[in-house]
């Protein structure tokens, strides 16, 4: 296997709230070949914009990042200064947020903001950026994409917005590309058609992407890897197939056993639930955090949790298989 | 439903309302300053006859412009007495009732007045929201110095005027925080619920709305306490204000002023006092603001 | 109380026509948020309604809650117009649960303050009674009887939503208007509403009009299913025949739009066009066919009309024997 | 654009006509304008010739509506006290308050915008608390005594200044901060709310992510947004501070509009009075047109609309 | 500022009018006497009346004067001074028609005659024996071509006279320059000696004293009492102090014609009982200080017929109570308490009424706002100044207010007989007498409550060399550089 692209061991992320510190990512570890899809799930508050933000180095002062190691295509982002994260931002590593809406200044024409995404970056005279933003508004599918560019944001709807934003991301010819949630704002057909305007361009610009989603179905359709977030932490991650096929973690089954599967869940029969509410982060945490919710809690919860299955499959547990026989899903 | 019974789906979580208030509010150090003095000088306004060490009426011209202990006066006049020998503690000790009296009474009846206004527009919105907010760009179009100076021009300066011009004239800001409070509040999900549920116009204003917006009422209700007593010491100041020998903050100011350059006190102490009063009053306003509506800072 | 064959609710010609400013000042213009919809439901059944944001899902539920009048159209319970119910018997049979936990409920309120408020606003019973009432519906909603004392901003979402439906239900409404219940909640939250909702038509026999954007749950609890696009319902069918074989276009894209969480299936194409139309100025003809595939040129020329198909109702002309043939 | 600004335009004629009509009625109340045209020794007749002859008999109404005419031409009548023409006796005078209001906004302004920004980058900081002090302190200090004092200090001890007048810049520079720093804490405060806010919104993020340098992020994407209410807020506060500018001008013997007015209120000088109240609420009005119309322009959403 | 030649003075008071018929102000008595000139001239040392614009003059009868008038004067545009002008003038002030503000000055007038080029006669309405006195003092001589055309406010604007003084730059109310008239007559009043005089209105006085302590302002006047001590101390300063003839009184409603009722005011022994309330020595001692008098009569005691043998009260607050409680007010009332200037005074004295149980609601106006009230009858109380234009006849005062006119408040018959005839006759002696008697009376029913003669205090750099005089107006041809 060749040098990931982007490779992240035990990535912690400290916030001092008032009552103490906020541990809201915790020893995270995952990694991204180019080309590939990450998709990271979870639930709201689990940490994933933060840990993506704090890929980009875009985490506020007051927030402590620590990773043993975090390296983009060799760079150590731990280590890199705030010029040289800014060089990469928007270059070689660019990002989509959650919100099409709010995301574009809506003091500028949208021409304005994506030829700025390539001057920042390139030595190039205003109408090469402006070529380049008329190309790549038509790649993502705006039609009369020159006359668009003097159009400001509100003048276009959420759909058209978000495409404006993965066109920006895209200005510079990332290789990596990171969607924090691009579709939740939008209506389903929508979403349709922009996730799959994501699948295709980076299959066609050959970009690893990390695609954030708390939606379970999005994941399986997108992702070529999965890592399931809870509470902070990964509890479980695999390729999209071994996820969705043999889902080891307790908290992994409890949530797909909570969306109704078309075909496998009787209509107007009970859903499962995860029952309980999420702890609280603040102040030391230790053993498994989903213990609380748990159905198959016990003593050595409190402790140490081991790593469970292989490089492709893992699972932190104290049970070997998360008890996941126990619950054979009906087929 | 059996899982629902987990102790842990159960946990309540946050501290109630109360607490959380009480909690802000002692953290608030400009808030705790600002409710300190303005609470000290209440009492002091309300005992100023036991308090005052004399009749702040009394003159004695031959005892004028005595200098403070501190500039080397007696402890008989401990701020020294004013320009007709009268003493100048007393007078700032019942000066306090004066301002108290004028920002509270102006800020209860424009408050009045404003939250009226701006809660009608704010829930009814249409044609009265229209109305209200053309009243309230006729009323920030007129110069208040200049209007108010006219007005007890006419009608002759007296407590009672002020006051009450000051209240006709100092409603624009309730009008406008309150219809914009309304209109914000009257989106939520609440009020659409209640009315759904059959409640009255008259109920969901006074128990779905009021009680929402009634921490933005309180801010103004204090920022236009600070204001009138300002535009009272401005008026005074002009000699259209209260009349003398009322000991209005303002008034004794202008009083002292001719002095000014050779007796700065006279002008320095009851400056100062109104300056920390009102600052007090901006304070507590301000502190109140972060306290009770965190989202709503500016 | 009713009579058993007359549908408990039923929408007749319903359109609600707002009159908008386009930018700040401009001139006021009209939309049509709803337009001509005909609708009926039957007692214990649960319509789901899905369409796109904006559609006019919300604005029909305001309507049937009384909170907005229909522009014209008439809206019937147990047969008799809304109009000549006086608004408070109204509320005692419908009775609404909202999307957003943290804005349906009142934060200076406690929560038996805010469940009793049906109570105290019909005048039903005393102070004691009203207390009973609640714990009995905090009961069935899941809650223990403590939280009567606390305040919203002390539960969470899940919680909250609880509280909405015990407010809801406190009255013992006919006809429950479920407008997003379970968007704003995550997924495992979501469940368990979706459970209690379920649990509760059974137990009480409940009728429901449940929007929704999670084609998924619609599936999952409706038993009927409208779509609306652009003020008008397009389609209606029973749900098993919606989702196995939907007629409409839009329709079509809408079930195609829905990812499954099955792997490897990749995102599928829905083969629909990108611009949702400007609600002032809705497209001639059917509003739908700038984005249709199988749109002609007849489509932008002419409006279709609802179409009885089986058991339900379609609007497309290719669905309609007289203009079919224009299709080709 | 050109829509909204007639129907603005439309609107703030109407306000006009509504605070002229106010400020006329309101001292219509005010007594016998012949009596005090009439002068020393007049009798009960003179005072009444005087009154057919300047029309003081007549119905309200149509004594406003005269007033109103004459002045859409620019006749305010004649001054009971000066026996000049109030036109041109404002005229003069209007000049130095213009002058003192538009030095105490641009004070204003180049004081609390850069306060403003400084602290809502770093909230809770040193610059940020200073800059809240000032303002806090600043919406306390009742104006004539801050006058005052600057008076005492600069002009009479440390004799830096000119404590009255308006025969030179020199002779501006303590009205201006007296009036500036009236105006200066709203701005600030709206300023420090306005960029803290944008600074928080999402788009700040999707610019940072561009890889676009701090300064950049700033000031190109976060004030260019903070700035609008600004500037609503500065054409608000300079209408007030034009009226406020009595206080200021009788302090600084400035021989203003605002201390016309004064005086003028004191003599019962009616045609001067109205037509003051006027001018001032006319500032009032004309300056928040001419916000509302650069505002449409900054902000694109009101612009294209 | 001697450097440039340039006499930098304050203003306190916004003057409407540089015409000095269409002001009341002392500040446009002061600009009169520099830009004008009357007939006759009074020498302020030695009240003996010189030929100014006129040469001689003679009672023709006994309302008829006759004037030689002064060969050779121009007035500042050139135009020769002759008898058109002064024809022109006083037919022009004595036309009530006019609407001459100061009526009292102009009213006793007639007309005027040509006889030939510089022979005039003016013709009286009546009997007026103070008129030397008055055209020595605010009648003063006008171009008649140049103001028929540009009529009073052209001459507002633009004032021509014949004065020591010409003025070169006119901002109304704030700001006059005037400049030495090097063509100036041989008149009594002197030569001028400073070229330029620079007057500003300031009307705050601390800001007066700023100034002249920055050294932007040579000269003030009217400084109050307290500051004018404080000044004296400092060695860059001269002060002085010089009596003048404004005296302050209270005026009472005593012919009730006032809104105000029951009025306490037209019973007589409320009227005493204010007289004896208030400490007239202590404001003078403490308040007013300098060459400040009590005074007991509503005239200044210089004036010829001001006759000071009239009834007068002692401070006696008991006294004033148990008056008051006679009257039936042993609980005291209240009343509206109006003034104009010295509000200190004014709050000392609503002060010593308080005690005695005279509620005040106090109302400060501005001079004429409250003359409006006044005329209208509604005061009923104030306290009131007058400066009798300094002219130094009781005519000037007492006849002002006593003689039914709308000021008057008292409104007595007997009063305005006697002061009838003190007014027109001619007998000096006859004059006294009347006086006295008019005097009496009117202390004796105590309509009044005269209090005290004021005092004008002048600061100004070492460097200016000035005399004041008593009759409060400065007078800038006199004035040197030291
Ligand atoms: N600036 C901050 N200050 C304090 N707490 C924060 C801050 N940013 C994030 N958090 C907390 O950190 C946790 C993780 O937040 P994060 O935004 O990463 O969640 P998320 O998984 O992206 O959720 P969502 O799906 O709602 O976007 C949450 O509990 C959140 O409240
Ligand atoms: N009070 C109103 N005034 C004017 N227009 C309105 C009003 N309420 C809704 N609309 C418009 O009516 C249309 C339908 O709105 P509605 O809220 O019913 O849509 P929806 O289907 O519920 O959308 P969503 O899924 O986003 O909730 C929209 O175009 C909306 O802008
Ligand atoms: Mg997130
Ligand atoms: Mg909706």
């Amino acid at each position: 296997m060749s040098e990931p692209l982007l490779c992240v061991r035990n990535l912690n992320i400290d916030i001092p709230v008032g009552g103490g510190t906020l541990h809201a990512v915790r020893g995270i570890d995952f990694e991204l070949q180019r080309g590939e899809v990450l998709s990271i799930v979870g639930e709201s508050g689990s940490g994933k914009s933060l840990t993506s933000l704090a890929l980009m180095g875009l985490l506020g002062k007051r927030i402590d990042r620590r990773a043993d190691r975090m390296d983009f295509d060799g760079i150590d982002l731990t280590r890199a200064g705030k010029r040289q994260m800014r060089a990469l931002r928007g270059d070689r590593m660019s990002m989509i947020f959650q919100e099409p809406m709010t995301s574009l200044n809506p003091a500028y024409t949208i021409g304005d903001q994506l030829a700025e995404a390539l001057l920042l970056h390139r030595n190039v005279s205003r109408q090469q950026a402006r070529d380049r933003a008329v190309e790549l508004l038509e790649k993502v599918g705006i039609t009369a994409a020159a006359s668009r560019l003097g159009q400001y944001p509100h003048q276009l709807s959420g759909g058209l917005r978000q495409r404006v934003m993965i066109a920006m991301a895209l200005m510079c010819g990332p290789e990596l590309i990171i969607a924090d949630e691009p579709t939740t704002a939008l209506d389903v057909t929508i979403q349709a058609q922009i996730l799959r305007l994501l699948v295709d361009l980076v299959r066609e610009m050959d970009m690893a992407m990390i695609l954030i989603t708390h939606d379970l179905g999005v994941v399986a359709r997108v992702a070529d890897k999965v890592a399931v977030m809870y509470a902070g932490e990964l509890v479980e991650t695999g390729s999209a197939g071994a996820i969705f096929n043999a889902p080891s973690h307790p908290y992994t089954r409890g949530l797909l056993r909570c969306i109704p599967l078309p075909g496998r869940t009787a209509r107007g029969a009970p859903l499962g639930t995860i029952p309980g509410i999420v702890p609280s982060l603040v102040g030391e945490i230790g053993g498994c955090v989903f213990r609380t919710r748990c159905d198959h809690a016990v003593a050595a919860c409190h402790g140490a949790i081991p790593h469970r299955g292989e490089a492709d499959h893992m699972f932190r547990c104290v049970h070997p298989h998360g008890h996941r026989e126990d619950e054979e899903t009906p087929a | 439903m059996s899982d629902l019974s987990d102790p842990l789906l159960q946990e309540i979580t946050g501290p109630t309302p109360g607490q959380l208030l009480r909690k802000r509010v002692f953290g608030h150090q400009g808030l705790i300053f600002g409710l300190a003095v303005v609470a000290i000088l209440a009492v002091v306004a309300i005992l100023a006859p036991v308090i005052a060490p004399h009749d702040p009426y009394a003159q004695s011209l031959v005892a004028r412009m005595k200098p403070p202990v501190f500039l080397g006066g007696t402890w008989e006049n401990p701020l020294g007495t004013d320009h007709l020998g009268r003493d100048y503690l007393s007078r700032l000790i019942y000066g306090a009732r004066v301002s108290l009296m004028i920002g509270g009474i102006a800020a209860l009846i424009s408050g009045v007045i404003g939250t009226a206004m701006g809660v009608a527009a704010g829930y009814f919105g249409g044609k009265v929201d229209a109305v209200v907010t053309f009243l309230i760009n006729v009323r920030l179009a007129m110069p208040v110095v200049l209007v108010a100076l006219a007005v007890v021009a006419i009608l002759g300066g007296s407590l009672t005027v002020v006051i009450a011009v000051l209240g006709l004239l100092l409603w624009d800001r309730f009008a406008v925080v309150m219809r914009a409070s309304t209109l914000q509040v009257r989106g939520r999900e609440y009020v659409a619920a209640a009315q759904a549920i059959g409640a009255s116009t008259p109920r969901i204003l006074l128990s779905e709305i009021m009680p929402n917006i009634v921490n933005n009422l309180i801010v103004v209700v204090t920022l236009e306490m600070a204001h009138a007593i300002l535009l009272e010491a401005a008026l005074s100041f002009l000699g259209l204000g209260v009349q003398p020998p009322t000991p209005s903050w303002g008034l004794m100011v202008s009083e002292g002023k001719n002095m000014m350059l050779f007796e700065p006190w006279l002008v320095l102490i009851p400056g100062a006092v109104l300056f920390v009063l009102v600052l007090a009053i901006n304070l507590m306003g301000d502190g109140l603001r972060d306290v009770t509506a965190p989202e709503n800072r500016s | 109380m009713s009579k058993p064959d007359t549908p408990v609710l039923e929408l007749r010609g319903v359109s609600k026509v707002y009159s908008v400013k386009q930018g700040l000042m401009g001139a006021r213009k009209p939309l049509r948020a709803v337009n001509d919809v005909n609708l009926t439901l039957g007692r214990s059944e649960v319509l789901g309604l899905v369409g796109e944001s904006g559609c006019g899902k919300s604005t029909l539920a305001k309507i049937l809650l009384g909170l907005e009048a229909p522009t014209s159209g008439e809206v019937l319970v147990d047969g008799e117009a809304i109009g000549s119910h006086d608004r408070l018997k109204l509320a005692r049979r419908i009775q609404p649960i909202f999307q957003d936990p943290y804005s349906s409920l009142n934060p200076r309120k406690s929560i038996a303050e805010i469940i009793s408020l049906p109570l105290r606003v019909h005048g039903i019973g005393d102070h004691a009674s009203q207390t009973k009432a609640v714990r009995e519906i905090l009961d069935v909603v899941g809650l223990p009887a403590r939280v009567m004392n606390t305040y919203p901003s002390q539960m969470s979402g899940g919680q909250r939503q609880r509280v909405a439906i015990a407010r809801a239900l406190i009255m013992k409404p006919e006809i429950v208007i479920c407008d997003e219940p379970t968007s704003a909640l995550d997924v495992s939250v979501q469940s368990q509403i979706l459970n209690l909702l379920g649990e509760l038509r059974r137990e009480f026999g409940l009728t429901y009009l449940f929007i929704s954007h999670n084609l998924a749950v619609v599936e999952h609890l409706a038993t009927r299913v409208a779509v609306m696009y652009l003020g008008r319902i397009v389609e209606e069918a029973e749900t098993g025949a919606l989702f196995d074989a939907s007629r409409h276009p839009y329709s079509r894209a809408l079930l195609d739009s829905v990812l499954t969480p099955e792997p490897g299936l990749g995102v599928p194409d829905t083969h629909l066009g990108a611009a949702y139309p400007n609600p002032i100025n809705p497209p001639p003809g059917c509003a739908f066919h700038p984005r249709c595939a199988s749109a002609t040129a007849f489509c932008a020329a002419r409006a279709p009309r609802p179409v009885a198909s089986g058991d339900g109702l379609v609007e497309c002309h290719l669905y309609d024997p007289e203009t079919e043939m224009f299709q080709r | 654009m050109l829509q909204f600004i007639l129907k603005r335009l439309g609107l703030a004629v109407l306000v006009a006509f509504t605070v002229s009509f106010i400020s006329f009625s309101l001292l219509f109340l005010s007594g016998d304008p012949a009596a005090a045209l009439a002068g020393e020794g007049a009798s009960g007749e003179d005072i009444e010739a005087l009154r057919t002859l300047y029309g003081f008999d007549r119905p309200m109404l149509v004594q406003y509506g005269d007033w109103l005419f004459s002045a859409l031409r620019g006749d305010f009548g004649e001054s009971y006290y000066f026996k000049l023409p109030v036109a041109t006796l404002i005229a003069e005078r209007l000049t130095v308050t213009m002058l003192l209001g538009l030095c105490g906004i641009t004070f204003a302004l180049v004081t609390a915008v850069p306060l403003g920004v400084a602290a809502a980058i770093r909230p809770n900081s040193l610059i940020d608390r200073i800059a809240l002090f000032l303002s806090v302190a600043g919406q306390a200090m009742p104006s004539f005594w801050f006058g005052l004092i600057l008076i005492v200090v600069f002009a009479i001890k440390l004799g830096w200044l000119p404590p009255s007048g308006a025969a030179s810049w020199r002779h501006f520079i303590m009205p201006t901060i007296v009036l500036g720093y009236y105006a200066m804490p709203a701005i600030m405060r709206l300023t420090r709310a306005g960029m803290l806010e944008v600074l928080n919104s999402d788009y700040i993020r999707t610019a940072r992510a561009k890889g676009a340098p701090e300064v950049q992020v700033l000031f190109k994407h976060a004030l260019r947004n903070a700035i609008i209410p600004v500037v609503s807020l500065a054409a608000v506060q300079m209408g007030f501070m034009l009226g406020g500018s009595i206080v200021v001008e009788s302090i600084f013997a400035l021989h203003g509009a605002g201390y016309l007015a004064w005086e003028s209120i004191g003599r019962n000088d009616l045609p001067t009075v109205q037509a003051l109240i006027l001018i001032f609420s006319m500032f009032y009005i004309v300056f928040t047109f001419l916000a509302d119309v650069l505002n449409a322009w900054l902000d694109p959403r009101m612009r294209s609309s | 500022d001697k450097a440039n030649d340039t006499l930098n003075v304050a203003f306190t008071k916004e003057l409407e009018n540089v015409d000095s018929y269409f002001n009341s102000s002392r500040e446009g008595v002061v600009m009169q006497r520099a830009v004008w000139d009357g007939l006759i001239y009074r020498d302020p040392a030695t009240n003996e009346y010189k030929g100014n614009l006129a040469t001689s003059w003679s009672w023709v009868d006994d309302t008829t004067l006759e004037f030689k008038l002064r060969e050779g004067v121009t007035f500042h545009n050139g135009e020769p001074f002759n008898a058109d002008d002064v024809v022109f003038t006083v037919n022009f002030v004595a036309d009530p028609a006019n609407g001459v503000k100061t009526q009292r000055n102009v009213n006793w007038m007639k007309s005027a005659e040509k006889i030939d080029d510089y022979t005039v006669r003016i013709h009286l309405k009546e009997k007026f024996p103070a008129a030397i006195e008055f055209l020595s003092g605010p009648v003063s001589m006008y171009p008649n071509e140049y103001y028929a055309e540009a009529g009073p406010s052209g001459m507002g604007l633009k004032p021509v006279g014949t004065g020591p003084y010409k003025v070169t730059s006119v901002v109304p109310g704030q700001h006059f320059v005037l400049e030495k008239n090097d063509a100036y007559h041989d008149s009594p009043k002197g030569q001028p000696a400073i070229r330029t005089i620079d007057i500003r209105t300031v009307p705050d006085v601390n800001t007066q004293i700023a100034e002249i302590f920055s050294g932007t302002l040579d000269l003030i006047w009217q400084v109050p009492a307290d500051q004018a001590g404080k000044l004296s101390a400092m060695d860059q300063f001269t002060v002085a102090n010089e009596s003048t003839m404004r005296v302050g009184y209270i005026s009472m409603d005593a012919a009730g014609r006032s809104t105000m009722d029951p009025n306490p005011f037209t019973d007589v022994r409320v009227r005493r009982a204010v007289n004896h309330a208030i400490d007239r020595n202590a404001i003078v001692d403490n308040l007013l200080k300098g060459s400040s008098k009590v005074i007991n009569t509503p005239c200044f005691p210089s004036q010829f017929g001001c006759v000071q043998d009239v009834t007068s009260y002692d401070y006696d607050p008991e006294k004033a109570k148990a008056l008051l409680a006679e009257a039936g007010y042993a609980d005291g009332f209240t009343t509206e308490f109006y003034a104009y200037r010295n509000r200190d005074y004014a709050e000392a004295i609503a002060s010593y009424l308080n005690a005695v149980g005279i509620k005040t609601d106090f109302k400060m106006l501005q001079y004429s706002a409250l003359r409006e009230l006044n005329m209208k009858g509604e005061v009923p109380l104030s306290f009131l100044t007058w400066g009798s234009y300094s002219i130094n006849d009781a005519s000037a005062m007492v006849s002002q207010f006593f003689k039914h006119g709308s000021l008057d408040d008292a409104r007595d018959d007997q009063v305005l007989a006697d002061l009838t005839v003190a007014d027109s006759s001619t007998d000096p002696a006859e004059r006294i007498d009347f006086y006295g008697k008019a005097l009496k009376r009117i202390t004796d029913q105590a309509y009044w409550a005269p209090l005290f003669s004021y005092n004008t205090n002048y600061v100004f750099k070492k460097s200016v060399n000035y005399t004041p005089t008593p009759d409060e107006v400065l007078r800038f041809t006199t004035m040197t550089w030291n």
